[in-house]
Order: C-alpha cells, then structure tokens, then sequence
C-alpha cells in the first residue's frame, strides 16, 4: 500500500506504451530487471497497461509502487490525489513528439475558432495552450472536442469533420502523414516541458532504498545499449510498440532522450525545471486539475533536488530527486 | 410443515426491506472501504468520503461553472438524454419492424436473419474508423453507435418472439380473412409490443454504455464526456455521482417502461392466460 | 358452392402413418360429422383440409379446385384446445373477422363503423351467452366460455366451409342446446359445408347428415405405427329432410353414393358399442330427438 | 391468387441464396469505395484493398513472430477464448443461479430483482478504476469485465422466463409431491436450459466486446490487445481481419449453441407444442 | 382419511362474485361428480380445494384441519387443460411422481430403481393405451391422448384427494368407458376422495356417489356479476352400493345429510331439463346403467 511504511520485497512497476517508455518492456522480457532486482535482493515486476490513463490510476488509488507518466501527469493525478510521488528516473523530454496538426491551415494561428480533436487534460491541451500563447490566441478562440487517444488517428483521417488535431507520437506521424496536413506547432518549440517520467511513490521509496538502486540500474543499462545502437533490443521495442524499427526510430527522433544518467541529473537539477513546472501548475490549476480543494495554485508542493519548494511546502507530494541518477553517473550501483 | 419456500411471498412493506437490503450493504461495504483509505489518505480520491462526494454534486448541480455559466449536470444530462432518446427510439423501431418482418416473413427470415445476427456479433468499438467516414463526427454518428449496439439484440429477439407466436393464432387470422398486413397490426404488433418493452428495458443498460462510449470518442458535452474528461485525474468525487445518476435514470426508464407495459397491455395481468 | 373431393389421403409424421387411403366426396352444404378413437387422426384431417399441414400423399380439391396451400376465410375453424386471441376481449375477438373484411388496411374499425359491427355481432354474443363477459379477456374466462367465444369467432366470418374440432366438448348441456341451435340455423342459413369432430355419438348423429366414422382396418400388433386410420364408415343419413335438399340439388352426386359399400346393411351399427352403452339405445339416438 | 407471403418459403437452395445475398452486397460495397479510395491515395490504410489484407493475414496467422517464435494470430485467440470462456461460463451459471432463484422465489425475487436491474444499469466502464483496484489487473479483472457485463442481462431475463412457466406446471408438480429443489431440477432446470442457450447467444456480441474493452485496457496479448496497438496506426488491414476473425468465432459459437439447443431439448422440436 | 368440509365460502374476482355461500360436508371416499353450467364456478372451486387461490370469505379443512396454503401430493389434479410437462415423454410424465416420491434429491431415478418404477407405471400407460406412444412428447400427442395422459400422471402418485375438471371431455366413448373401469377401481382401492367436473350428467350419475349441481340461487338482470353460483343441489346418491359403505364408516356424518333439504323430494329431477333431452330419459339414466 502506497504509505505502508514497512520494508517489503516486492514491488510493481507499471508502464503503457510509448516511445521513451519501451525498454521498460524490454527490462522485463530480457530478463535484465530480473537480473538487477535479484542484485538488490528484491523483487520487481513489470507490468504493461495499455491504457495510458488507466495505469496512472491504478498507481495513485495504490495498485502499484511506480508508474511512468508526464510530469504534469503526476502533479495532477497522484499528487493532486494525495498520494505523495517521487520522480525517480527522468528518461526523457518530447522534442516534437507532441504536435499541433490542421488540415487546411498553414501556421498556428490559422487554427482560430477551429474545432480542435484532443485528449482534453492531457499534455497535448497543455501544448495547444502554449501554441495560441505563442500566437497571442486563447483557449476561447477555439473549440475544443475531447477525443481518446486511440481514435485520433482515424478521427482525423476519416471524418471531414475534423480540421485539427492535437496529438502525440506514434499518432502525430500518422495524422502529419495525411495528405495536406501540416504540422504547425510542436514540442520542440517548447523543449523541456513535456517530460517523460519514472514516479514512485515516494513512502516505498524511503522504505526500500534497493528499489530505487534496482531500477535506476537496469534503466542505465538499457539506456547504454540504446545509445549504442543495439539492433535485437530496437526490433523488440519497435515490435512491442506495433511497429517496425524504422517506424520507432523515426519517433526517437523526436524524443530527446537522457541516454547518460548525468544529462538526466544536470537536467533535474537545473534552474529551469521549477519555471517550467510553474507553468504547468497554472496550467493544471486553471483547469482545475488540482481537485475542488486547490483554492490557488500553490495547493499542492513541488519539491526540487536543490531543496527549493514551489508551492504548499507542507503539501509537498510531487519530489524531483537526483540522488539516484548521481549515483547511477558515478558509477555507483 | 411450514409453506413450501416458493409460495411464500413478503408482504408489501417485506418486498421493501429484502429489496433495500443489498443496497444497504454494498453502501455499508463502500462506506467501510472508504473510511479505510481515507485514513491512510486524507486526499484518496478512488473512494471519496460521502460528504466529499454531496459538495461535488452541489457544485455539479447547482453552481453556474465560472468558465462557461452552465450548470454542468443538467447540460451534460440534457445532451446525453436527447442521444439515447434518438439511439432507443431508432433502434426499437428497427427491432419491430426488421423483427417481426423477419420473424413472419420466411423470406426475410433467409435473408436477413444470418445477416442480423453476423452484425449482432460485430464488436463496433473496432470499426469506429468506417463509422466516422459514413456518419461523420457529430450526433449522428453517436447515435448510430447506440444503434448498431442494441439494434442487433432487439431484431433478433423480436425475430425468435415473433416465430413463438402459436401458429394456431395465426393461422386463426387467416382463417378470419386477415391479409399479411392485417395479421401484423391486429395481432403481430398488439402482442409484440410488451415483449419489445421488455426487450427495451434489458437494453437500456447496453444503450447508456454506448450512449457513454459513444461520447468518450468525440464529444464536447454529455455525462459520458464528463466521466471521461474527469478520469484523466481520477474525480472519483464526480464519476461516482454521475454514474448514480446514469443508474438512476436508466431505472427510472426502466420503472416506466414496465409501467406502460401494464398500461398499454392490460391482457398480461388479467386473468391467469 | 363448396364441394370437398378427397382422393387416396395419405399423412404421416416421420415413420408413423396417421392417416391413409382417405377418399371423400363431400357434397356442398354438407353437414360431416367426424367420429373415431382418441388419436386416431380427426384433428390431422382437420388440419389437412385447413392447409396447416401438407399431405403426404393424395389431394383435397373444393370445388374442383385444388385447396389454396393456406388458410383462407372461405374455411373457419374452431380448434380442439380454443385457441382465441389473449389480447382481445371477448368483444373484440368475435368483431375481429368483420374488422379484417371491412377495414383493409388498418383491420380495424372506428366510429361509427364500429359500433355498427358491434351491433351485428351483439346477438351472437348474446346467443353463445357472453353478454355479461363482454369486455373481459380471455385469461379471465372459464372454460367453457373460452370454447363458446370460438365458436363464436368463427361464426361471425360465415365461411363456406366450417371446420370445429369437439366444438361442444366443454360445455353443460343446456349451453350446448343453445350452441346446436345456433350452429344448425346458421349451416342452413348460409349452406356452409360442415365438417365437425365430435366424440359424442348422439351429437353427431342428431346435428350431422353424414356420419365419418375413422378408425384403423388394419393392425400390426408387432409394428402399432406402420398402419393409419381411414374412413371406415361414410354414413349419409338420407332420412334427414335436410340431406335430401342437399341431395336433390346435386343430382350427379347421387351417383357416388353408390361406391360407399359400406353404408349398405348398417354394419356401422356396431359403431355404438363403442359408447359402452347397451345396445337398446342404439335405435333410440339414431330417431332425430329434438336438439 | 397467390399464397400469402407469410406462408412461402424458399427451399434450401434458396434460403441460402438469400442468406448470402446481404454479405455479397456489403462486400461490393466495401470493394468499392476502397478501390474509389485507392484511386485517390494508393497509401489509404483506411481500406486497404483485399490483396493487402489478404497478405497481413498470411503474415499474422501463419508467419512465426520472429521475437517470439508464436504466430500472433493463434496466440492472440487462444488468450482471448480463454477469457472468454471462462467469462461465459461464470455468467452462465450466476444467471441460472440467481435467475431461477429470484424468478421462483417470491423472498429472493423481493431481495434480488432491484438489485439486478440497477447493476444491470451501471455502465461499468464508467467504474474501472474501481474494478481494477478490487480485482487486478489479471485474467480476473477481464473475466470480470464480461460477468458484469452479461451476467445481469441474462439473470434478468431468466429470472421473467421462469416467472412466465405456466402456473399450471408448477402446480402439477407439487401435487405430484415435488420439493422445492425437485420442482429446479425436474421442471425448471430442463425448460430453462433452451431459454439459457438462447440469451447466452444473444449475450454472444456484448460477451466480445467486454472482453476487447478490458483487452484494450491492460493486456499482453489476444485478439483486443492486437487490435487496441494497431488502432493507433489506422493499420486497418490488421484491424478488418481480426474483426471478421472475432466474427467467425462469435458466428461459430452461435451456431454451436443453437445445434446445442436441438440436441438437448428434443422437445423443443418435435411436435406441434 | 380425508373427510371435506366447507363453510361458508366466497370467491370474488374484483367485483364480479363467482361463488358465494357454499357449505359442504363430504364424507372421506366420496366421489362427488360437480356439474353446473359453463362458467358458475366449478374450476374455480376445484383451484380452491387445491390452494391455487384463496377464498375471499369462508374456510376449507381436511380432517378437521385447516387445508394447506399450498398444493400438496394428498391432493392431486387433472386440469380442464390437461397440462402435461412439454419437455417429458409420455412415459417420463409418467413416472415422475414415483421419482419425485423415491428421489428425494435429484428428482431422478437411475438404472434398476429406474427400471422398476417404469414396471410399476406400465400397467397404467396400457391401461389408458399410451404404450405405442411411450417414447412420446406431449407436442406429439392428439388432444384425448394428452388428456389420458394427465389422467395417468395424476393417479400415479394415488392421492388421497383427487381433484378431475371434465377429464374425459375429450374423449371417445370407447376410451371413456375404458378410463371410468380404470378410475373406479382406483378409487375403490385407495378409498380416495374424488371431485370430478363433467358436464356429462349420465356420467356423474353413474361414477359418482354423491352430485353437487352448482348454479346461481340469486340473480340481478341489472348487475350479473353481482352474485355467483352456490351449490344449488347436493344429491347423495343412496342407492349406491358404495356410498352405503362410506355412510355406514361414518355414523357421524349421517346426521349431516339432513341438513340438506334439497335432497328431499327430488327437486333435482330438474337438472336434466338443461340437458336439452326429453324428459323421458330422466329416469332411465337414473338407473345405474353398466359404465
Ligand atoms: N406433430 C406431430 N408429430 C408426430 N405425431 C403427431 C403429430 N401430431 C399428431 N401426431 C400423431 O398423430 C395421431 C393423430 O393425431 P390427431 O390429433 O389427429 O388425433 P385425433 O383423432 O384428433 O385424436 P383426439 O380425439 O384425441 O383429439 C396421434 O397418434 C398423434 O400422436
Ligand atoms: N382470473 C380471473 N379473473 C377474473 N374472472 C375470472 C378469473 N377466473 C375465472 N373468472 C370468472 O369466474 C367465473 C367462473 O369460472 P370457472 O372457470 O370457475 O367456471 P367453470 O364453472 O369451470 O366453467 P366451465 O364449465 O366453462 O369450465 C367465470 O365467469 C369467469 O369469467
Ligand atoms: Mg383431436
Ligand atoms: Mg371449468
């Protein structure tokens, strides 16, 4: 249970399918997370839900020790939810995997009073709202439809009622492939917003000082092959992920991986990662995704490697910490 | 020695109680969970304390939302119900008329009753892409998916209660001098109708999670948009209460579905036929 | 005009033969009452002449015609278990035949069209005693009144044929009077041919003028389903008055008559040791008591 | 005059001339528009032509995966029929179970019946997080997933079947001295049997699409998984055999349970009752 | 020992009265033979006696007991409908009282003990000559056959009360005279207590040992629904041998008899001017002729 303070041997990690998250995949099928959590004495188990949303959920109501989601995911899930989270692992930010993409128009602000398809919430509407920002529009100048995930694709390709999509990748390929689309806007133009994040909870954690060790291990180790190029492990992932290797390498391109653990750390402990969480905490608090009992947006507490706390700091539930990542870059585990 | 358990019957404030009573428990059971998790976590939001759950209804149901001034619930109501009403009224027509042609009709029977029951077991939820270029994005295509989701059901069940009807009946139509026409509106339709009713009242469950999986896929109002929009940071504290109110109002059909069928059909409880 | 022509009938279900070797010359406006042992095939015949079931072998022509492969309104029924429409009251049941005439379309009547057929069809009511039930359905009928409602019913259309499976079977005897009477007026009235399955001897000799008498002529104790039921006894009760009208009319039917070996000499007598009455009775039920 | 049409009926030949004939339109039609579609965009993956489908299939069902050394296909079904079959088979028994219990019992009916039609109301998509939390996210949760989802219809409709046992049975068998229980396995088991068969078949459809909503939502393999990770490629030609392959079984089965239904209940045929 | 008496019952659907005021004293072993015109209220009595539905007014007990609110195997029935189980064969409904008397558990015999009760009931499926259609379903059989097999299904279990509505309606004569020896002896045997509805008055005269008429006392041509039927006649037949016999076992019950005043001086004679018959034939029918 997420605050049950006793040291325990097993532990769930769950993970759904994207690009940066795939080798949580391959960790479990090669048997290399096996390898490492019998390093540490432990027990770790690897668990795919496809439903990106469902195994955030699943996380936060306490099915589970970890999970891989976005940092505004976390802050407005199970830190807005009560559950007190640690990022552990930062693997990567979306360097335009997440894009804006219209039908007819040709620049963003072409996209005004358009009906726009997206997963409402989600980091895509966070994206759309830094793209009308950029272009001194607002959300009012549009209309928004919520639109899952799994039907944005053919939303877009099949109805002409759809002009506009805001989506992620592999989705983004497929729609920026139809014919005379565009793609107008994406995350590169905002680059370090949108991360990519390993979250556990933050109670098991300090119980279990292994798991941390055990999981950054086995991520670092993957991370190496990844950079180097490891033919088997890139099939396996473009397989898993219902594609082929060309098809997964064309969305690393856009996935601005931290294949060293020290990229990762310098990353976490720089000055801009509490802006950018600024950013998308207004973001969240305006949509309310703090919850009904966030009265401003300093509700819930962000803490950073280097001790600075934005917001509550006696509601601090969302930690960004490096320790393990600087142990992982010293060669320590 | 007492009465045989299957003639004993509760009086009326007895029916009441057994009734009630798994109700009563599984509230008891929530109740219980609640109190559990709520203790370990003061901001658990899978299974919201109740009086959490009575000021997200308040605030659902009675407070303007600041960015738009609408009362959420009722919007969010008025859009889905306006979707079910076409979805059932679509599809009920549908189940009498392709039901009973098909279940008289031996030709249609061969034509269509393989056919009906191939769509009937087509799970729709994966051809969503060819439904969205026949029927485009908007309401239609949302009350297409209610359609092709119990359409199927109530065709053939009408279809297998048409053919039950005893052949002496029909054949006494005949014998009367009624035209295939004639048979239908005199004594098809007047006895198929409450067991459309029934067959309407076992699909309202069916008819509301397409209703909600319909408006999951494209939608900007609707109680199925809400609950979806809602998940995305686990508002039990909404979804819980929208649901009772889905679950409300499909018994409250439910209750007047059985209602008209006493109505409009005093035969059934007349008499012991 | 309505003459019923049978020709070597033949019915069976999957190996068991019910009927076999039927031949029937039926003048028009005959009234056939059908006798013979508990399952031995009436209501197959029954169901054969209202085209419910196709015969194995053989054909039934009406007028020498072949019969319609449907029921049509040229032939009512009155079935053995009553069968009445349960979602029709009692009025509505026996207006039922006059709606399908006369409203094409809809098979219903309104206004004053309605109550017009309402009115036509208030004395048969009357007349089968379901006056007080009027307005009930058939769930909340007895019996009886179940039966005499399809009597009814079937009455109101006037076929040409009337086809009724033990119409009487369940009904006291004073009712039943009343049902002959009405029946009897009506087969006049109209010269419908009549072909009436009845178990009760007495009945059937009184109302009917001709006496169809089935039963098996050939047993096979080793194989009891290898054998049907046929004719055995065609009695034309020529001392009716009536039959003799019929007779009269139809001149080249006479003929026929004479190929029924079996009606000469009485050897049908025998059909009422059946009844397990004594045999003093016989001559008494075969004088036309009044019905 | 011809025969009504209520009383032709086309010989064996013809019935299944007739039986194909909607198939060969739908399939003209789909052969159509894609060619229309093609014409325009040789790439459209939205219908693929029957060539490119016909060689995914030849890859997915008969080429070894070359990770896994598993051909998809039959991976992907073995996972699934499981599921499905023990999902059947545990909706099947509750709703004989509590069907014939509430539907016989005045107490149970009093107790049960509410309960049964507001849980057949809830969209249980709608609780997931719920479901998942109580039951795992294993083969329970999936096999779950479906019993909520068709166990209710089917304990209701049996439950209004053995209501609608003609009093006169139930009578007769107790003159004839039967005990309650004697009364389920000697009249009610046996007549319910067919009744059962026949709502497991129309359940058939819904059964699928549980089972490919909770494949969809966490799952490792079978036939909703597959079509749930292709989804988001518009890999149509993935997607448009596995739902015809979904179809094929559902059909199968149906037909199955029908052919069951003859040979257990011989009654049911034979004769005019 | 299963002596029936009745005080002072009512039964009403809604407004409509069907019985009123009945009150009946019938010695255990009586046969009592119900008749009454088409709709006064004779099934509905038999579904009181069964405990289908409950008296509006008034009581019933069985040996001084209250009757059971629910339908027991002391007493077994033949409905007017002859309902059959559709999913047994001729033979399986049958047996079925046997295996529900033998099987406690599963309702359901196997093997040898199977064997054994399908001998016991071999007799009584000749005797109502179902054996060619031993294997079977109701669906398969003619109206009489059905009806024979109700019969057979209901003495099997040999209840101590038997209630019968017109068990022989559908059936010939032959057949009946057939099922009368078997139902006598039955009745003789088990010293039963039988009420049979016929509307076939020579047929109660002749099996029964006592003959309740049942009919309206009272009537309001304005409102008919407004009184139901009574037992207008109670006729013990005393010239019966074997009501002497019951009488002479019950001293106590003779003194009973004379509340009855209808008996006295024949004012039933008038039951058979229903029958539509001559007068003539009264008497004879009277006399016990061989059945
Ligand atoms: N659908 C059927 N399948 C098989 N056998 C049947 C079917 N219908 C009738 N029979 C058989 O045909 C025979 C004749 O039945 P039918 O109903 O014609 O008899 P019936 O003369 O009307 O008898 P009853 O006087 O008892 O009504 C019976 O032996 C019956 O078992
Ligand atoms: N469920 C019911 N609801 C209303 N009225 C009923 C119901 N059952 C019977 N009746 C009425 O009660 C009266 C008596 O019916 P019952 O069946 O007892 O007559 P019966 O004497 O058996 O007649 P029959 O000889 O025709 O069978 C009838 O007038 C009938 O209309
Ligand atoms: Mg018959
Ligand atoms: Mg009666």
């Amino acid at each position: 249970s997420p605050a049950g303070a006793v040291e325990k041997k097993s532990f769930k990690i769950a993970w759904s399918i994207y690009a940066g998250w795939m080798p949580w995949g391959y960790a479990a099928d090669s048997g290399l997370m096996k390898k490492w959590a019998d390093k540490y004495g432990i027990n770790v188990e690897i668990v795919q839900i496809n439903d990106y949303v469902e195994s955030i959920n699943q996380y936060t109501a306490g099915g589970f020790d970890g999970c891989v989601m976005t940092n505004m995911d976390a802050l407005t899930i199970p830190a807005a939810g009560g559950v007190d989270s640690t990022a552990l692992i930062v693997g990567d930010f979306s360097n335009g995997n997440d894009g804006v993409v219209l039908k007819t128009g040709k620049t963003v602000a072409d996209i005004k009073g358009e009906k726009i398809n997206l997963v409402q919430l989600s980091v895509s509407h966070y994206l759309l709202a830094r793209a009308l920002d950029s272009v001194g529009l607002t959300e009012k100048d549009v209309s928004i439809v919520n639109t899952s995930d799994a039907d944005i694709v053919s939303v877009f390709t099949s109805s002409s009622d759809s002009k506009a999509v805001v989506t992620w990748n592999p989705q983004l390929a497929e729609v920026a492939a139809v014919k005379g689309a565009t793609k107008v806007f994406d995350s590169s133009k905002v680059p370090g917003e949108i991360i990519d994040l390993l979250v556990v909870n933050t109670g098991t954690l300090k119980d279990n000082p292994a798991l941390a060790k055990a999981l950054t291990g086995v991520w670092y180790e993957m991370m190496e092959k990844m950079a180097a190029g490891d033919e088997a492990m890139l099939t396996h992932m473009a397989k898993a992920s219902g594609t082929d290797l060309a098809g997964y390498k064309s969305q690393l391109v856009t996935t601005r991986m931290f294949y060293k653990p020290a990229e990762a750390m310098e990353f976490t402990t720089s000055p801009q990662l509490p802006k950018t969480m600024d950013l998308v905490r207004t973001f969240s608090f305006e949509h309310g995704l703090l919850g009904e009992g966030a009265k401003t947006k300093d509700a819930v507490g962000i803490a950073f490697p280097g001790g600075e706390i934005l917001g509550d700091a006696k509601n601090v539930k969302l930690r960004f910490d490096a320790e393990a990542m600087k142990l992982a870059a010293e060669g320590k585990l | 020695m007492g009465l045989r358990i299957i003639n004993r019957r509760p009086g009326r404030g007895g029916a009441l109680f057994w009734g009630a009573l798994p109700f009563l428990a599984v509230l008891a059971l929530y109740l219980t969970f609640s109190a559990m998790r709520l203790a370990e976590n003061p901001n658990d939001k899978l299974l919201p304390a109740l009086s959490t759950i009575a000021e997200t209804v308040v605030r659902l149901a009675f407070t303007p939302d600041q960015r738009t001034g609408q009362v959420l619930l009722w919007v969010d109501t008025a859009a889905s119900l306006a979707r079910l009403a076409w979805g059932l009224a679509v599809s009920a027509a549908l189940g009498l008329v392709i039901g009973i042609a098909s279940g008289l009709v031996p030709y249609l029977r061969a034509g269509l009753s393989p056919f009906v029951a191939v769509v009937s077991l087509i799970p729709p939820m994966a051809l969503l892409p060819i439904l969205f270029i026949s029927f485009g994005l908007d309401e239609l295509s949302k009350v297409v998916l209610i359609v092709i989701g119990i359409a199927p059901f109530l065709i053939r069940d009408l279809a297998m209660r048409v053919e039950a009807i005893p052949p002496e009946l029909v054949i006494k139509a005949q014998t009367l001098g009624a035209s295939t026409w004639q048979i239908i509106t005199r004594l098809v339709l007047p006895t198929m109708l409450p067991k459309l009713i029934d067959a309407l009242r076992l699909s309202l469950g069916p008819a509301w999670l397409f209703l909600i999986s319909a408006e999951a896929i494209a939608a900007q109002d609707g109680l199925g948009y809400r609950i979806f929009l809602v998940r995305r940071y686990l508002a039990m504290d909404v979804i819980l209460p929208y649901v009772a109110w889905i679950t409300l109002m499909a018994f409250l059909m439910d209750w007047g579905l059985r209602a008209l069928n006493r109505r409009t059909s005093p035969w059934l409880t007349r008499g012991m036929a | 005009m309505s003459t019923v022509r049978v020709r070597n009938l033949w019915k069976q279900y999957g190996d068991q033969v019910v009927l076999e070797h039927i031949n029937l010359d039926i003048p028009s406006g005959e009234f056939c009452a059908l006798v013979g042992p508990s399952g031995c095939g009436k209501t197959t015949f029954l169901r054969l002449l209202l085209a419910m079931e196709q015969p194995t072998r053989g054909t039934i022509t009406i007028d020498g015609k072949p019969l319609p492969g449907e029921p049509r309104p040229d032939r009512g029924v009155v079935f053995q278990r009553y069968s009445v429409f349960p979602h029709l009251t009692v009025e509505e049941n026996i207006v039922l035949g006059l709606e399908f005439a006369r409203a094409p379309l809809t098979g219903r009547l309104y206004g004053a069209k309605k109550r017009r057929a309402l009115e036509e069809v208030a004395e048969t009511i009357e007349r089968v005693g379901l006056s007080p039930s009027r307005t009930k359905y058939p769930g909340e009928l007895s019996g009886g009144m179940q039966q005499r409602l399809s009597i009814a019913q079937a009455l109101v259309r006037k076929p040409r044929i009337l086809l009724m499976d033990e119409p009487f079977g369940a009904l006291d005897p004073g009712t039943k009077a009343q049902m002959y009477v009405l029946v009897r007026e009506l087969w006049r009235a109209e010269r419908m041919t009549v072909f009436m399955v009845t178990h009760d001897l007495k009945e059937g000799f009184s109302l009917a003028t001709r006496v169809l008498a089935f039963d098996k002529v050939r047993h096979d104790p080793q194989a009891p389903e290898a054998y049907g039921a046929t004719v055995k006894f065609n009695i034309p009760l020529d001392d009716k008055a009536e039959r003799a009208e019929i007779v009269s009319k139809l001149p080249a039917l006479a003929a026929t008559e004479n190929e029924e070996g079996a009606t000469r000499g009485r050897p049908w007598a025998r059909l009422f040791d059946f009844a397990g009455t004594t045999r003093r009775k016989r001559r008494e039920s075969h004088e036309r008591t009044s019905v």
